[in-house]
């Protein structure tokens, strides 16, 4: 016989003005296994939580109802008496007799009515409650940064700094990221190698940072504080322990005539080659898909030069398995490249480029030197057309997004050009001067008043090559849409940022979501910027969405602290408010009937298979297993389970069941 | 239509999209249809202007619309529409104005030409079933009193075998002006 | 299969050159086209400048009667035609009911099931590699391909080609060995509509586009569309007035041009009819124009 | 019937619709005695078969409410409740049972006004079509079958 305890509190006026609390009191004394039963003013000051106290122990009490306010205000309280009180805190229930009976109905019988038929449905509750114990996860203090880019790389070092392992992945031959292509950075226009190259080396040399360069992930598994993932190393065809960087391999090839990637399709490299001098590692890949040994197998001459014997070309991939317990994603953002754009030309005129190829123009370590020279000839622009949300805001491209960084570029290409060029002219195209952020709506106007851009509000629509020159067609909003011709020297694009290649495979590798443009999802637009829905995994820069330099870094922070704030525990505590699969003696060991339904319900993919073998390792049935690291405890698996398998600690079918019996029958 | 039109139910644009399906209020002026319109230096109003003026749903400016040369310069070669971000269908809405801009006889006196030239066409089409170009020019002319323009074209064309001074007609002219009947005189 | 042919107004007119060089090229091939019976104009962009419905009826006629015929594809050599079949074909496949408010205008069923193929599709189908066989005398030429507005806009109803930078032209002149220039005006408009109304807007359009073409060396224009013939051959006085030169390079439909290739006798192709005359010196077959 | 008080059962989940009629209370706003509500943490683990077990002890309406789309504290359990919901009213309906006795709806932890004026209306609704005899009887017939 169950030995419930009732506490009717009277919050001073706030219950007992419309209901008979005495009453209440009374009456649930009556009620089957109701030990003891008493009222009190005050229930929650100290007085009145010994109250409760010394009845558990006095009365040996096996259940508490509290009937007072709101569980939502005072649940962990009494929860914490009665652990005090040496009863398992699951053990007590509120029926909440103000908030929802006191406050909201008149001074009648109805209304003290209510409140006993609540207490009654409570106390039927607890009599079906089951101590429960906090669930305890530990925590892998070793955080995974995946891409290393800018983002990347404040991530890592900050996590790194507050004293725990980083493993970074990044899937180039180098770390640095689009940040490592930029001339210069708005909108104070200082180099942007000057302040990201010490970055860079600073995660090679960092004792909690391990750098696994020309890598991917493979899979992840697991959960928050518990994570599996697998990492393919790429074959970079060197002894990295051997190579000392030298770089003799790389001037000493004989395939030199590959189209840089870093340079942006502007430069040229060897096949054994490091993507930029200030790589970091400073060690050569062979990009076998050009390297003559591997499409001819006779070459070998880098392996001839190489002073260290370093060259392994028969060397595999590898794949690593490590334990992390959580995770940054960094992976950045693509830009559109010029064949996206008909109307430009497919892509056809060299002299129509990208921003980011204008970048790379304009950087002292580029193709030119930092010499404003187009790439058809070499010749330097007299004038040149920048063409704004080329891609972007463009619903009839499948963009219908503004790629936020244009603006700002494009008023620092101006002002680059007008600095190297000076009896140049630059012309900008644009249909809206987005420059929300610190100094930037100033930094427009000085590329404008004192640099002398001339900026025409109208959109292009034909770019064409006519001796020479290239024939720009845009109009002039501002002046009745006048049509405006510019014979341009060279035309450069603020294509679209769109998410990074690969990016949804990555996210389903991760199982984070992703929008419709294959930008991950953050958990909350507001208040969970950071965060995604799988618990532990956290995002940080543009892959998100487009963001310019400060706002990833920015958010790079944001992003560490949430994992240093997982690593400042041991284990995760959480409430035991999950759902099981039960069990049950062989030969059935479940009544789950392995369907599976729950599984894709799930918000938290915390559901598994699980396989009942027998000693000699037979399949005997496969049912379903609800990990309590993933789950957090919506019940939605325990509704649709077909098999009535599955309960949910604290709400079980049980429980509410006599709650609506309870409730009913007076 | 579906749903609850943004427009004032009379304005010019409200018409549109309940007719047309099209939304002025999709266009956020980036110019790109001016800028590639070929005849925009022929218009009183560039593509862009034209929906601006919808957009303001003032009936004063509409009146402009129906009374202006644009809808009448343009030559439906449909490259504003072929690149508009917004994918705006302008050249219906040119058809649309057009067709309003007569019925109201707004046409503005600069096109009153062109007007012309597309009434004899259709006269034409309507009594024979088919395009005389002979009786085309020449109503035409006598409508516009143009009597001399292409006059030099006519030995020529007749030498090269170009011009039939008899109309072909086919059989079924009766369905023909019957289908005229039924769509244009109908209102 | 019935191949049918809707051949249009300016075909049996201005521009009947073109349905000559047609006819011409498909017999050569062994293909017989046959004319929708009865045929009446489309009401081209007359129609709908004026009135909408008309505009739907007309065109709604042409391919039931089509259809009545039992012909499954229809070749449309001139392109406005082209563009206006085709276009009341897909709004009213949008619209079950002006469908039928249509037919009952036209006191004909309609189904709008019939395949409308433009002349260079045409080419594509039956004829492109059937062609290096015939090849007689190769059209071995610098040529610009010139598609103008209504073959390729709007795109997202005709569906054929790139919509800014078409190719299909250019691929069938190379076949018969011409050296198709890339140039910037392939789909700009001539001014068409503005033909009689507005001669000098055509004199412009047109003007800016022999230019461009001429400038990068082309030595014939070549067309798939009577409005565009009509207004750079016989329009040739108004484009040089504009342009205050003296442009003499010929204009041929691209068929007038097959047809030389295969030796089609220039007559049959109605090459006399042109205003600028077509005499293209005869050229060495050198190696690089040598059919792919 | 004037005299007939209804008996209603509200189904809440914890993080909206349970918020929601607290701050009711705390905006001291009226509402009818007749609902009284059980407690779950999300609509998603509200099995509907509680609500023919609330029909057969007696419940002459029920109310289930819980976050508005998109809100939902575990991403989607609103969803698969509606979904649910929707799949259920028919066979519901086809049993014959009264689904009107039944309002599903949204109350986000803002809307304490919206909470009671969806008790009061619906309590009124429930009054005017009385006592829900017809289950109970139903469901009586069967406990007897059951037991035979």
């Amino acid at each position: 016989m169950a030995r419930i305890g009732v506490f009717v509190c009277h919050c001073g006026e706030n219950i007992s003005a419309t209901v008979d609390c005495e009453k209440v009191a009374s009456v649930a004394s009556g009620f089957p296994g109701v030990a003891y039963s008493t009222s009190y003013k005050y229930m929650c000051s100290d007085p009145g939580q010994n109250l409760v106290k010394d009845a558990i122990k006095e009365y040996k009490l096996d259940g508490v109802v509290v009937a007072a306010c709101s569980p939502r205000m005072h649940e962990p309280t009494f929860r914490r008496a009665t652990a005090e009180a040496g009863l398992n805190p699951y053990l007590c229930e509120m029926a909440n007799l103000r908030e929802h009976c006191s406050w909201v109905h008149d001074k009648v019988e109805a209304t003290t009515n209510k409140a006993i038929d609540t207490v009654r449905t409570l106390v039927e509750k607890v009599k079906r409650n089951t101590p429960l114990h906090p669930i305890r996860v530990p925590v892998t203090k070793t955080a995974l940064v995946i891409g290393g880019g800018v983002a990347g790389i404040q991530a890592a070092l900050d996590i790194a700094n507050t004293g725990h392992k980083v493993i970074m992945v990044e899937r180039d031959p180098s770390i640095g990221g689009h940040m490592s292509q930029l001339s210069e950075t708005f909108p104070t226009l200082d180099c942007s190698q000057c302040i990201l190259t010490p970055r860079m080396v600073e995660i090679a040399q960092h004792p909690n940072i391990t750098l696994y360069t020309y890598a991917e992930i493979e899979s992840l598994e697991g959960f928050i504080g518990n994570f599996k993932v697998k990492i393919r190393k790429k074959s970079k065809s060197i002894d990295e322990k051997a190579c000392t960087g030298c770089g003799l391999c790389s001037t000493k090839c004989p395939t030199k005539k590959i189209s840089s990637e870093f340079e942006q399709h502007l430069g040229k490299r060897p096949a054994i080659y490091v993507p930029f001098p200030q790589a970091v590692p400073n060690k050569p890949v062979i990009d076998k898909e050009n390297c003559t040994y591997y499409l001819k197998g006779k070459c070998r001459i880098c392996e001839k030069v190489c002073p260290t014997k370093a060259i392994r070309f028969d060397q595999p991939d590898e794949i690593l398995e490590v334990e992390i317990g959580a995770v940054v994603v960094a992976t950045g953002f693509d830009v559109k490249e010029t064949d996206f754009f008909p109307e430009y030309g497919y892509g056809k005129y060299k002299d129509v480029i990208t921003g980011l190829q204008f970048e790379r123009i304009a950087s002292a370590s580029g193709p030119t030197q930092g010499m404003i020279r187009r790439p058809s000839d070499g010749e330097i622009p007299k004038t040149v057309v920048f063409i704004k949300c080329a891609g972007s805001r463009d619903p009839a491209k499948g963009i219908e997004y503004c790629s936020k960084i244009c603006c700002m570029y494009t008023a620092k290409h101006a002002m680059l050009y007008k600095h190297k060029v000076h009896d140049g002219n630059a012309f900008v195209f644009y249909m809206d001067i987005r420059a929300g952020g610190k100094n930037y709506e100033e930094f427009v106007r000085r590329a404008i008043t004192e640099d002398g851009a001339q900026y025409i509000r109208g959109r292009v629509s034909k770019v064409y090559e006519k001796n020479g020159k290239l024939i720009v067609s845009g109009a002039d909003t501002l002046l009745g849409s006048m049509p405006v011709e510019i014979e341009a020297d060279l035309v450069v694009l603020a294509t679209a940022s769109v998410a990074s290649k690969g990016a949804e495979e990555l996210a389903q590798k991760l199982h984070i979501s992703y929008d419709s443009y294959k930008f991950f999802s953050e958990a909350h637009p507001k208040l969970k910027p950071v965060e995604t829905n799988t618990g532990g995994i956290f995002l940080a820069g543009a892959c998100q969405a487009p963001k310019d330099i400060p706002e990833s870094v920015a958010m790079a922070s944001g992003a560490a602290v949430k994992v240093a704030v997982l690593f400042s525990n041991d284990e995760l505590t959480r409430e035991p408010i999950v759902a099981e699969v039960n069990r049950i003696a062989p030969p059935m060991y479940s009544t789950c009937v392995g369907c599976f339904m729950c599984q894709p319900v799930c918000p938290y993919q915390a559901i598994e298979r699980e396989q009942i073998k027998d000693r000699s390792g037979n399949l005997i049935k496969e049912l379903a297993r609800i990990n309590p690291g993933l789950c957090q405890g919506c019940g939605t698996c325990v509704a649709l389970c077909r098999s009535k398998s599955i309960d949910l600690h604290g709400y079980t079918n049980n429980q509410v069941l006599a709650e609506v019996v309870a409730l009913l029958n007076d | 239509m579906s749903g609850i039109s943004i427009y004032k139910s009379n304005s010019l644009a409200g018409q549109i999209h309940h007719d047309l399906e099209v939304s002025a209020a999709k266009c956020y002026q980036c110019g790109k249809c001016s800028a590639g319109c070929p005849v925009a230096t022929e218009m009183d109003y560039p593509p862009s202007m034209v929906l601006r003026m919808l957009q303001t749903e003032n009936p004063v400016l509409e009146e402009k619309l129906l009374r202006s040369y644009s809808i009448w310069m343009c030559v439906t070669c449909e490259m504003c529409y072929g690149r508009c971000p917004m994918e705006i269908d302008i050249p219906k809405v040119m058809d649309y104005l057009r067709e309003k801009s007569l019925k109201e006889n707004k046409v503005n006196p600069k096109a009153k030409n062109i007007v012309k030239f597309h009434k004899a066409f259709l006269d034409s089409v309507n009594y024979t079933g088919r395009l005389s170009e002979v009786g085309l020019i020449a109503d035409y002319k006598l409508r516009t009193f143009n009597v001399v323009q292409d006059v030099n074209l006519v030995p020529s064309m007749l030498a090269k075998g170009k011009l039939h001074f008899i109309p072909e007609m086919i059989k079924d002219r009766l369905k023909i002006s019957k289908i005229f009947k039924k769509t244009l005189h109908k209102k | 299969m019935k191949i049918g042919l809707y051949p249009g107004c300016s075909l049996k007119g201005s521009s009947r050159e073109y349905n000559e060089s047609v006819n011409a090229l498909a017999n050569a091939f062994d293909i017989t086209l046959e004319e929708v019976p009865d045929w009446n104009c489309c009401g081209a962009t007359a129609a709908h400048n004026l009135n909408h419905e008309l505009s739907l009826s007309l065109p709604a006629r042409i391919l039931a009667l089509a259809e009545q015929a039992g012909m499954e594809m229809l070749v449309i050599p001139c392109a406005a035609c082209y563009s206006r079949l085709t276009i009341v074909q897909y709004e009213l496949n949008q619209d079950e009911e002006l469908k039928k408010k249509v037919s009952e205008i036209i006191e004909m069923p309609y189904l709008g099931n019939i395949k409308i193929l433009n002349v260079i599709q045409f080419i594509q189908q039956f004829i492109l590699e059937k062609l290096p066989a015939k090849i007689k005398q190769p059209f071995n030429y610098k040529v610009a391909c010139y598609y103008g507005c209504l073959l390729v806009r709007p795109h997202g109803i005709l569906k054929f080609d790139r919509p800014e930078d078409p190719l299909t032209m250019d691929e069938a002149m190379k076949a018969v060995g011409a050296d198709s220039i890339d140039w910037a005006f392939k789909v700009e408009c001539c001014g068409a509509g503005m033909s009689v109304a507005r001669t000098d807007v055509v004199g412009k359009l047109s003007g800016s586009i022999m230019k461009d073409a001429v400038d990068r060396g082309a030595e014939a224009i070549i067309v798939a569309c009577p409005m565009c013939h009509s207004n750079l051959d016989m329009r040739r006085p108004d484009i040089n007035k504009a342009l205050s030169e003296k442009i003499t390079t010929p204009v041929l439909y691209i068929t007038q041009a097959l047809g030389l290739a295969v030796g089609i006798d220039p007559k049959t192709l109605g090459l006399h009819r042109h205003f600028v005359p077509v005499n293209l010196p005869k050229k060495e077959i050198q190696t690089q124009m040598e059919v792919k | 019937m004037a005299d007939f008080e209804p008996k209603i059962v509200a189904f809440v989940c914890n993080w909206c619709t349970y918020a929601g009629a607290d701050l009711t209370g705390t905006s001291r706003i009226k509402y009818a005695p007749n609902v009284k509500i059980i407690r779950f943490p999300c609509t998603g683990r509200i099995d509907f078969m509680l609500l023919m077990k609330s029909f057969a002890n007696g419940a002459d309406g029920i109310i289930v409410s819980g976050c508005h789309p998109n809100d939902c504290h575990y991403t989607s359990g609103n969803f698969h409740a509606r979904r649910r919901w929707m799949v259920f009213r028919d066979l519901a309906e086809f049993m014959g049972i009264d689904v009107n006795r039944v309002c599903f709806s949204w109350v986000s932890a803002a809307e304490g006004a919206k909470w009671a004026e969806i008790v009061n209306t619906f309590t009124d609704e429930v009054r005017k079509r009385g006592p829900y005899k017809e289950y109970i009887d139903l469901a009586k017939m069967e406990h007897k079958n059951v037991i035979l």
